[in-house]
């Protein structure tokens, strides 16, 4: 029962191209950004990846999926905006990245039934707007509502504060976000954290992701400035 | 009225007046566009609770350089400072709080508007979507107050009968505050409520494409 | 803003008669136990409850709505087992008590989506039973799918150890359990507490239940032993 | 093989039989009643995580005196204890576990189970339903095992063609313990891999109304 691995290389060695990839953060916090420059070391193609945003590169401080959106490796991607990412704007108009744009919201609840064993849900959000088109509709409680699916994954690619050994994790602040989600609906979650403690250091009331949805854990290896 | 007065808000003052919209006890979802600083003017006096989609309630205003922390961000890499009782959470807790109807207001930014509370902010047609948690947020805030340029930069007016652009959600705006004026989405149409420092009703009809009334109580924006 | 009640009396003060009420607490733990003793000295009738269980009376240790059953207050009950409670039982196959009974994931699932504005969900669960009789049927990715309605209420009981004066609530342990999602799925959310401190005693990334949800809080006078 | 040495298990050793399935970073849940003592006979000598629906992943063992939590509970008033690494949560993510197919291993107690792994275990005739989680469990768990008596106390057999009672769920069960045999259940039916001390097949099979072929590799379970 070792979850530890030595390398974000080692942690993402059987990533595979036309893989389907959760990536946790939003915009700079919460971002798992060891994990996504070995996969762009990496070489792995054609990925789906689903995120809440596609990150940037501002003031030369990158974030996000950005390194993989720059090398295209993202063949389409499942989000809810595209944080005024001027490439990954630029592929999308160019045809060359699919991009399924959900709400917010729904995009996470769309996770959370995922990771839940659960097969979709109604919601009045978006009832009324082009994105309900090609949707099952259904008025419930009198309003206009559509059909939402679960999503999952082959992998999430998260970040947490703290895991022990045995993947319990802790957030800090914002670096909570998608996350948690994530990491129940993915075949294989792997966790990158700034600090790894003993089994048992953490209070069982205070854990935010129990170990039991964490595959592996890495210590990231560099957190660069975002300021 | 001195002509040399009149003049739109700037969006700080635009932000200003939706301060004062907030009540004693309220939580308030800041949209983190034009509304974000909509925090900076609630009044130390009461007590409400800012909400925002990355997972906090309680954020207090953009950090200092000696408060910054990675973890704790809002849009655009915006470093916040947290107040006393904030508590952080999941994205999934974030939109319970605004899908299930506990937000007592929430403001937001948009391209457009329609005198029936039609608001359009999520797509230009041609261009790449846009839409964050706002979709989730029309129609599920107690109020929802929505912040714009009362006119494009060509001077078209965004205040409209019906959206042109594609709609977020359809009757949910209960509150338009522009660099012009003031008005309040009823059921009987727009009214009127505020003006801009020195401008008339008819000069901001001319600038709406959409009808309003004029409130018995019209005012000036009362802090610009 | 103030919302501590100085007693559980005042806290249900507005309760009415059919009603329907949440009921924190799982058997005999997170239960909250002085406002459902406040809730039969009051009087209230014809109550529909939802909660996990009718609670019991072993060895002279009342916990849950046993209180509430043993008056007859109760209407219907919407939980997911009678936790051999015998005058739940007495009372359910006499007629008297109509019992709509969920799978426990599923009675939680719908709470939450109560609380979450969403408008009801598909699961398999339960999808070959008998429960499925009277349920919209749906066959999604080759399994037989029910559709489970929201849960919501009047009222929600609830029980922490912890809260500040602004209503941020911690739990401890299996204290936890159906409170959280309770507090977010009533008009009125009602509180009692071991203890009460301070704005800013908490920790804001250790919060089980951020005060918007909770619309009163009280101190509980009681906590008799459970063993 | 001595005529004394014949005899069905007690709960307790079908618990330590159970308990041999456990295997090293294995997460199991324990069903509250018959299952719940399983966690005392997993093996020291592998890493594994007790789970409940009341909200922990990590229990340990029942509490002694000095431990006892009001706050810690299973069901029954169970006191328990925890593990390091344990966490606690709510009955949402409790479920997660469970319905998402986080789960290992499950055992549950049941009423009835039918050779084609169908279960029955909420709902005796004329009687009051007992669910709990069972329902969100069957389906969800990566292999669930099913504990029962081999027969009624009045001698009718529980393991069958087709359940009798209303089912639970259709097809979920992979391992059948009872006090006489433990049992897979496979694609072409129900397989004899262990007998009760004393048992033979023949003697089983007239207690059981299903059919079962008798594994090439039959013994006595192990321990007992």
């Amino acid at each position: 029962m070792n979850k530890i691995y030595a390398s974000c290389a080692e942690a993402i060695a059987d990533v595979f191209d036309g893989a389907t990839i959760m990536f946790g953060g939003w915009g700079p916090t919460g971002d798992p950004e060891n994990l996504i420059r070995e996969l762009v070391a990496k070489g792995t193609r054609n990925i789906t990846a689903i995120a809440s945003d596609p990150g940037n590169d501002r003031d030369g401080i990158i974030y996000g999926c950005h390194p993989l959106v720059k090398e295209k490796r993202i063949r389409k991607f499942i989000g809810s905006y595209h944080s005024w990412n001027q490439e990954f704007i630029k592929q999308f108009k160019a045809g060359e990245l699919e991009f399924e744009v959900c709400s917010q919201g729904i995009f996470v609840e769309r996770i959370r039934h995922g990771g839940n064993g659960l097969f979709g849900f109604y919601t009045d959000v978006g009832a009324e707007t082009l994105l309900a088109e090609k949707k099952e509709k259904k008025v419930i409680e009198g309003k206009p509502c559509v059909f939402e699916t679960p999503l999952k994954a082959d992998f999430a690619f998260i970040k947490a504060f703290v895991a022990d050994r045995w993947g319990n994790l802790q957030y800090r602040y914002t670096g909570q976000n998608f996350n948690p989600t994530m990491a129940t609906a993915a075949k294989v979650v792997i966790a990158e954290v700034e600090n790894i403690v003993g089994v048992g250091a953490l209070n069982p009331n205070e854990i935010h992701t129990p170990g039991i949805y964490v595959d592996r854990i890495v210590k990231g290896g560099c957190y660069a400035p975002r300021f | 009225m001195r002509q040399d007065s009149k003049r739109p808000l700037t969006e700080n003052e635009m932000c200003k007046r939706v301060a004062m919209e907030v009540k004693d006890g309220y939580c308030v979802n800041l949209g983190a566009g034009m509304p974000f600083p909509v925090a900076n003017y609630i009044s130390r006096d009461i007590w409400s609770m800012v909400h925002i989609e990355h997972g906090v309630l309680g954020v207090g205003t953009v950090a200092t350089d000696a408060q910054k922390d990675r973890d704790l961000m809002g849009l655009g890499r915006r470093p916040l400072s947290l107040i006393p009782g904030a508590a952080c959470f999941s994205s999934v807790e974030a939109f319970t709080m605004l899908r299930g109807g506990h937000i007592d207001l929430s403001v937001l930014g948009t391209f457009e508007v329609s005198e029936k509370g039609d608001i359009a902010n999520w797509l230009l047609p041609g261009d790449c979507p846009i839409i964050g948690g706002a979709m989730d947020i029309t129609g599920h805030a107690k109020r929802l107050i929505a912040m714009l340029t009362h006119t494009t930069k060509k001077g078209k007016p965004k205040v409209l009968k019906e959206c042109l652009l594609p709609v977020t959600a359809r009757g949910v705006v209960n509150m338009i505050v522009t660099d012009l004026a003031v008005m309040d989405v009823t059921p009987a149409g727009l009214v009127l409520t505020e003006t801009a420092p020195g401008y008339t009703p008819e000069e901001i009809q001319a600038l709406t494409e959409a009808t309003f009334t004029v409130s018995g109580d019209l005012k000036e924006i009362p802090f610009a």
